[in-house]
């Protein structure tokens, strides 16, 4: 009996158990279970020129789930970022091939990024478009604009002996012997992270997402904030972009597609790391290296990829099933009530 | 005080006065998808032909039955972005069960045994799906998950080539027709009618809807949420299956990888049909309106002659245009 | 393209032998006897436009079906099956007085073809044959094939291991090109494809198929790769970037198409990139509109059930010579 | 009052026994032994402070929570209740606290919900809505159109029709966890018949409320839980004293001062204008609304459902479109953020969605709108400050649990409640809209909420309070406006105003002969708003 009357005082902080923390550990257990489980296959696996490799291949895929992060913590989505990452990558790419000096190219490319980033903020804030809707249309749009752009869709191809230093070193230049898209990836990170669960802007952020009504009450610039997600996430994007363009020395059209997915599934991921569900920049880094390590792992180990995508699956499955079921002897999650959800503007009673 | 219960509600002879959208906005939606395809008919003299339209039908055939899968699933699951219903896998699967008929049939299988096949292969994606959602896995996830693997399993017993879908039955299944109506056309109706009904005049459609919303509600009204959500990935993978039997038959073989090129289509038509509907939810009419109107916009361009270059964008502001005129109308009664 | 403005913003050394993203115009053969396409309607439906094979080709059948006086609709799939079957459909509401169809697979487009025949619109086909097409203009893809496989297995000395990306499974010139180097390799029994073969994917190809070779370097360190194939430039331009980075210059690479970016390497002495062949893709365009003016012009006699155009093969050596030629 | 109800409870076995139930969440241990006994026929009410585990209890008995030991019998037999599901074939119906409703299905798909939407399974809408129009208006008074979206129903219809779908079930033990929280007295009244009705017919109701008084009218014994565990049972018809002794066994201490009227008068300064509301009008719920709020006073609303009252706030706080002009300050106020700027404060009567962030930590609510002050250079937030901030506001409204760190979502629903005020208290608004501040707040609580308002409008600043409690009102405000279909009847001064003339007017008894109604107060609001 005395025991819970001393556990009942107010001010007394429970002691956190592991059935509260280890599902949340998950992901991180399950990408250490994926790195010994290759250092163990094969030998190249688990040597720092590897790994800085995976982490130099990964970079990009880093950028574009590091500025997903911030709009799903907005309480959206963003289908477009590979819009944004094109067109950031033609703009840069094009501005190169005529001749234009490297910080042009790059401001030029931030720039078409951000503009997709603010007719987004524009269907979604203004005109109250559900963002999943909005943002697949800018999709086909982006699509569309690109071949428009390039008449017809054709690549731009610039010459390495003739990419001046400048531009080159976006992709393929070293800091301190670390890969300088490496660099990139964990400063925009680093200060992704600050911002979300620093800031003011990043509070007001996130409470936004999670409750609009709330947030209006308090008198938040709701449209702003959601705004400022899409036009950071294109702006991440966009520097991605820009990076893709100096490593492959080329515009290729509709390459940013492939991170689309692979992005919102690593955010997703990282949401196992908060109670709540919350998605943090931290979880997602943690979602990319699951994906990162695991397609490397297997290419080193010879797997065919005809089965690459099963086994992504089924380890994915795995590492949420494994959450989940840690996470049974805790209790539900605690949700907003529902409110007129995202599809469609808000109603009052 | 307990006197005042005398008179509990007074001026009883009045009408309790009418809130909410007024219903005539619920046509907002309609109105302007009519006026475009009205615009496109009225710029090119082959596009009201019988059969032109038969082939515009013939084209949204696909995207709408997986569409009315993948509705139900957003009904079922709610709408929310990140928490909500959503099968990604629908594509996929489609393409799968397309592979596993075909397959089975170039093995010498009789049509119907080949047909059978697909759709279990299909069912067990959804089993799978509708398992690890009841068990508390985000949908979006497990679905990315269950997309790669399908198209993983389609790879392999495709090898990565084609495979020819041949045989009287797939043929009559492309070019038969049934009461004046290709087979595709008549297949899309009669299931419009069965999901459709279903989910807008049963007792199943009404708690799916419940549990969507509001979960906790319906679980307090008695409803046990988990065999809703489950059944819906099942008729999802389901409805997916038939989609993809009729997209091989339609391209006279699987085609692998087919199932990443339709899946952006299907999850449009589905979210979009929120646009027909008064209380802005999912349903399956408006899923069959979306899937005729974006078959009719590409269509319509050709017929046109519009520059390929331009057509996606074209279509992206049009789609914009119907969302915008939906959302400015929600905002005009909300607040 | 993307015209901006300023010259301080340039890089100084300017001029020089910049190679411009697409290639100069090479004028058309012959216009002398070709009949008038004026009032005559074509529709053209292409496979998809993203690599610089089909897209050439596309632009220069509107070019050619144009300046012959014709009116054009054009429709391009991207890449996708069912899109491209819908838009010859689509195409034959219209009514156009001949459809040309780029690229394409048999199986999944002959019941849209019988209906095109059906409707008795004359059909033509480019890179693609079928037995509704009144003609078919293409290099000779078998041709190609066991050219590049020879050639390979030569300057590898016949021995040796080749990683291969696996190819498109719908495009019938990379299926033909896949069996013409399986066919040749037969008499290189000391020549191994590396299992597993590499994915070609369609979106996001030079980055995706970089980080692929870049893992398979790794995995199969100094001496147990020889060769890169693909049946198409695209992925290769991405194997050879990663390739020439990691210094594996034992490696050779070899595609087809002339990709310009597949050509800058090719031209790059310090680059793996080998070899590539170059299809007439402008003349080509230029011959199916030509083709279908002469068929409706009523000379059938004179459009044959398939016009070849010879392939180019490029190396190291005819990069400079070739690409001046062609206006690649 | 209904004494006779209770000696069958001794004699007969009782219809629910729940025995030795044990719930903890995490480390927090909320029920602990707990014994909780109804008997046929009675009214047994349930009391106790916020987190006592009233609602924990109730939930465990319909299956949404599991005991982690104890036993239920229902009807003399051990039953296992899994899932509401479960309950519901029992017979066991409850009504919420949190209303668990599917916002978008209509009125009348929600009453028959899981029951009986059609026949056959067939749903036929034009019957539903025809059943469902006449089901409300019998069982709880309510009419609405029955095809309205549950989301276009007010707090309090919705409350309404949720006690219909119970009542309709024709349940064997109805519970109601804080049903009269969003009502007006007339909604009430209508519910308390409706009790009477179910336990003439032998049907037992567990009735759970913060208003005592209404225990006093309706319930025979009530079993009083403290933090989690019984802490005795109390017979109302016994004592005179029996409200007190109640709140004694809550609180676990005597409560000295149980009266919420204040006591001094202020006198606001005649000149002065905080709020200024002119012609305002917000289509088909208020209609030409005028008046003005001073420096230093209290002005209350209250009005029954569908007169205008809840849109009232959300109009005044630019949350809802609205014709006319409404002015704090000086400044017109156009959105929230408006109003916000202007030095304005906004309690929302649905807490969990408007109110409280539940993600989020006590410490980030009670900041959120005072996040200026904790903010250094470059937006970062010093934490350390923001952790004093809340801290400070915490011991003033007695939180609990006291710690900055602990989760919103998982508090009481009355300390949410204080921690929404606290955030309002931190940021030093100067002018308060309280819809329904104290909705779900236990008598303690109440009282210190009162206390820091008072506080506050002593001091200078104003309030505008929204409220369905009539004591509540008339304790708390100077002038008191009451609505009725969406517009002022009357104005009463403090004084003047009685809850009995209150309630006649807001159901528009005053209507007919209006000036006699409310006498001098007629003339006054006639001054006022020319
Ligand atoms: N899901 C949950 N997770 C963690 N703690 C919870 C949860 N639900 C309730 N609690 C805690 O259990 C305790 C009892 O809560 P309960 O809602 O039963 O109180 P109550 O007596 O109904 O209070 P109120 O009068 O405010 O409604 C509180 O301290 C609350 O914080
Ligand atoms: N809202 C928040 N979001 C993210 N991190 C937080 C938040 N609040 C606190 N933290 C971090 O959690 C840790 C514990 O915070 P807390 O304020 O409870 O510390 P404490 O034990 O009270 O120590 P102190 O003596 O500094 O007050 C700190 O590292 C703090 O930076
Ligand atoms: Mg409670
Ligand atoms: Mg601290």
């Amino acid at each position: 009996m005395t025991a819970t009357a001393t556990r009942n005082r107010p001010g007394l902080r429970p002691a956190p158990r592991a059935a509260d923390i280890l599902p949340r550990l998950i992901a991180p257990l399950v990408l250490a279970a994926i790195m010994l489980a290759f250092s163990v296959l094969t030998p190249t696996f688990l040597t720092g020129d590897n790994l800085l490799a995976v982490l130099n291949q990964t970079a990009i895929l880093a950028l574009v789930a590091a500025g997903m992060t911030v709009v799903v913590r907005s309480g959206g989505i963003d289908l477009s970022v590979g819009v944004a990452l094109d067109l950031a990558a033609l703009a840069a790419a094009a501005a190169i091939a005529e001749r234009y000096v490297p910080w042009v190219a790059v401001v030029v490319g931030l720039a078409f990024g951000l503009a997709v980033g603010l007719v987004n903020a524009f269907l979604i804030v203004v005109l109250r478009i559900p963002p999943f809707l909005a943002t697949l249309s800018v999709w086909f749009i982006g699509t569309s604009v690109q071949q428009l752009l390039t008449g017809g869709g054709a690549p731009i191809y610039l010459v390495r002996s003739q990419v001046p230093e400048g531009f080159a070193l976006w992709g393929n230049g070293y800091l301190l012997g670390v890969p300088f898209p490496v660099v990139a990836a964990v400063l925009v990170a680093g200060v992704v992270y600050l911002a979300l669960d620093g800031t003011r802007w990043g509070r007001e952020l996130t409470v936004t997402g999670e409750q609009p009504g709330a947030s209006r009450i308090s008198g938040k610039r709701v449209g702003a904030l959601g705004a400022s997600a899409y036009v950071l996430a294109a702006g991440v994007a966009a520097l991605a972009g820009v990076v893709l363009a100096s490593r492959t020395y080329a515009f290729i059209p509709a390459s940013g597609q492939l991170y689309v997915m692979d992005a919102i599934g690593a955010v997703f991921i990282g949401a196992t790391l908060s109670k709540y569900g919350r998605v943090s920049v931290p979880g997602t880094m943690v979602g990319v290296l699951i994906f990162a390590l695991l397609a490397n792992g297997m290419n080193l180990a010879g797997l065919s990829f005809f089965w690459q995508g099963l086994a992504r699956g089924l380890a994915l499955l795995l590492v949420l099933l494994l959450g989940v079921v840690l996470a049974r002897q805790r209790t539900s999650r605690v949700r907003p009530p529902a409110t007129a959800t995202t599809a469609v503007p808000a109603r009052k009673g | 005080m307990s006197t005042a219960a005398a008179t509990p509600q007074t001026g009883a002879a009045q009408r309790a006065p009418r809130r909410g959208a007024p219903a005539w906005l619920s046509w907002a939606g309609y109105a302007t998808v009519l006026a475009v395809v009205l615009a496109l008919a009225a710029s090119s003299p082959n596009f009201l032909v019988p059969a032109n339209l038969a082939a515009v039908l013939n084209q949204a055939a696909v995207y709408a039955i997986a569409g009315f899968g993948l509705a139900v699933v957003i009904v079922t699951g709610g709408d929310d972005v990140v928490d909500g219903g959503i099968d990604l896998s629908v594509g996929a699967v489609a393409g799968l069960a397309g592979t596993v008929a075909a397959v089975a049939s170039q093995a010498g299988l009789p049509p119907v045994a080949s047909i059978a096949g697909a759709l279990a292969v299909a069912a067990a994606a959804g089993t799978v799906n509708g398992a690890a959602v009841v068990l508390g896995l985000r949908p979006l996830l497990t679905t990315l998950a269950t997309m790669g693997i399908a198209g993983s399993l389609t790879l392999v017993i495709s090898n990565n080539v084609k495979v020819p879908f041949t045989g009287a039955a797939f043929e009559w299944l492309r070019d038969g027709s049934l009461a004046g109506l290709p087979v595709a056309v008549v297949v899309m109706l009669v299931l419009f009618a069965v999901v459709g009904l279903g989910l807008g005049s049963t007792s199943w459609g009404v708690r799916s809807y419940a549990v969507g919303q509001n979960p906790t509600a319906a679980k307090v009204a008695g409803i046990n949420p988990r065999k809703y959500i489950f059944n819906s990935y099942l008729i999802s993978a389901l409805l997916a299956g038939i989609a993809g039997l009729l997209l091989s038959a339609r391209l006279s073989a699987a085609v692998p990888g087919v199932g990443n090129q339709i899946l952006l289509d299907i999850i449009l038509v589905a979210f979009m049909s929120v646009v027909f509907s008064r209380r802005l939810v999912v349903t399956i009419t408006g899923t069959l309106v979306a899937a005729l109107f974006i078959a009719a916009l590409t269509n319509g361009f050709t017929l046109l002659g519009v520059a390929s270059q331009w057509v996606g964008a074209a279509k992206g502001v049009l789609i914009l245009v119907v969302l915008a005129v939906v959302a400015i109308r929600g905002r005009s009664d909300a607040k | 393209a993307l015209v901006l403005t300023g010259c301080s913003l340039k890089e100084p050394q300017a001029a020089s032998n910049a190679a411009p993203a697409s290639g100069a115009a090479a004028a058309p053969a012959a216009a002398q006897d070709i009949p008038s396409l004026e009032g005559k309607t074509v529709g053209i439906a292409a496979k998809d436009i993203v690599h610089d094979f089909s897209r050439v080709v596309y632009d220069a059948v509107q070019a050619r079906v144009k300046e012959l006086g014709g009116k054009v609709i054009a429709t391009q799939a991207e890449a996708k099956d069912d899109k491209h079957v819908s838009d010859v459909e689509n195409l034959i509401s219209q009514k156009p007085d001949a459809i040309v169809v780029i690229l394409g697979d048999k199986t999944t487009l002959t019941p849209a073809l019988k209906k095109v025949d059906a409707a008795g619109i004359p059909l033509f086909t480019i890179d693609f044959q079928s037995e509704f097409s009144a003609n078919n203009v293409t290099s000779d893809n078998w041709a190609i094939g066991s050219t590049v496989a020879r050639t390979l297995a030569e300057d590898i000395g016949g021995k040796g291991q080749v990683l291969v990306f696996n190819g498109f499974p719908g495009v019938a010139p990379c299926r033909i090109r896949y069996n013409e180097l399986k066919l040749v390799l037969e008499d290189y029994p000391s020549i191994k494809l590396i299992q597993p073969e590499l994915q070609d994917k369609y979106e996001g190809t030079v980055e995706d198929a970089k980080q692929q070779v870049n893992d398979a370097l790794r995995r199969l360190p100094k001496g147990q790769i020889d060769a890169v194939w693909s049946c198409w430039d695209i992925p290769q331009i991405g194997a050879a970037q990663a390739i020439d980075a990691a210094g594996r210059d034992e490696i050779k690479v070899y595609g087809v198409d002339a990709e310009p970016g597949a050509l800058d390497l090719i031209a790059d002495p310090e680059s793996s990139y080998t070899g590539t062949v170059a299809q007439q893709t402008k003349a080509m365009g230029a011959q199916s509109a030509d083709n279908v003016a002469l068929f409706l012009g009523g000379q059938q006699d004179k459009v044959p059930t398939t016009s070849y155009l010879d392939p180019v093969f490029i190396n190291k050596e005819n990069v400079t010579e070739v690409r001046s030629e062609l206006g690649l | 009052m209904s004494s006779a109800s209770d000696t069958p409870g001794a004699a007969s076995a009782p219809l629910l026994s729940m025995r030795g139930i044990n719930k903890a969440f995490g480390a927090a241990q909320v029920l602990t032994d707990v014994h909780f006994e109804v008997h046929a026929g009675e009214v047994r009410g349930l009391v106790g402070e916020n987190g006592a585990g009233k609602s924990t209890l109730i939930k465990i008995l319909t299956g949404l929570y599991q005991a982690d030991s104890g036993t239920i019998e229902f009807g003399g037999a051990k039953v296992s209740i899994t899932s509401p599901a479960d309950a519901e074939r029992l017979g066991i119906h409850v009504i919420h606290q949190d209303r668990h409703l599917a916002g978008r299905l209509t009125v009348a798909e929600q009453l028959y919900l899981g029951r009986s939407e059609g026949r056959y399974g067939w749903v036929s809408r034009r019957q539903l809505n025809r059943r469902a129009a006449a089901d409300l208006e019998r069982t709880v008074g309510l009419r609405v159109a029955p095809d309205l979206l549950v989301d276009e129903l007010t707090v309090a219809e919705q409350q309404l029709v949720q006690i219909a779908r119970a009542v309709l079930a024709g349940p064997k033990l109805l519970v109601l966890d804080e049903p009269t929280a969003p009502l007006a007295s007339a909604e009430v009244a209508q519910l308390f018949a409706t009790i009477r009705t179910l336990q003439a017919a032998g049907v037992p109701v567990v009735y759970i409320s913060h208003y005592l008084q209404e225990l006093r009218q309706i319930s025979g014994t009530v079993t009083v839980l403290r933090n989690g565990a019984n802490a005795g049972e109390v017979d109302l018809a016994g004592r005179d004293d029996a409200l007190e002794q109640v709140v004694e066994l809550m609180v676990g201490r005597e409560v000295e001062e149980f009266d919420r009227t204040r006591t001094a008068a202020r006198t606001p300064d005649p000149a002065g204008e905080a709020l200024s509301v002119m012609s305002l009008t917000v289509p088909g719920a208020l209609r030409d609304v005028s008046f003005t709020v001073r420096p230093g006073e209290v002005v209350g609303v209250t009005g029954l459902v569908g007169s205008g009252v809840d849109e009232l706030a959300d109009a005044v706080t630019g949350n809802r479109r609205h014709g006319g002009r409404v002015s704090l300050g000086g400044r017109p106020v156009r959105s929230p953020r408006a109003f916000v700027k202007a030095s304005g404060a906004y309690v929302p009567a649905d807490r969990r969605r408007d109110g409280a962030l539940v993600r989020n930590t006590i410490q980030e609510n009670i900041s959120l709108v005072a996040l200026d002050k904790v903010t250094a250079w470059g937006g970062l937030i010093r934490r350390r400050a923001e952790k004093a901030l809340a801290q400070a506001q915490i011991s003033r409204l007695d939180i609990r649990p006291a710690r900055p760190q602990a989760v919103v979502g998982q508090l009481s629903g009355g300390n949410q409640q204080k921690t929404v005020l606290a955030r309002w208290l931190a940021a030093e608004s100067k002018f308060l809209v309280l819809d329904q501040p104290t909705s779900g707040v236990d008598v303690g609580s109440r009282a210190q909420i009162y206390a820091r308002i008072n506080d506050l409008v002593d001091a200078g600043a104003a309030a505008l309070l929204v409220t369905v409690d009539l004591e509540e009102l008339v304790g708390l405000a100077d002038r008191i406006l009451v609505f009725f279909r969406g517009e002022i009847v009357a104005e009463l001064r403090r004084g003047e105003a009685t809850t009995d003339r209150i309630l006649a007017l807001a159901s528009g008894a005053g209507q007919a002969g209006y000036a006699d109604a409310s006498g001098s107060a007629g003339a006054d609001t006639e001054l006022e708003f020319a």
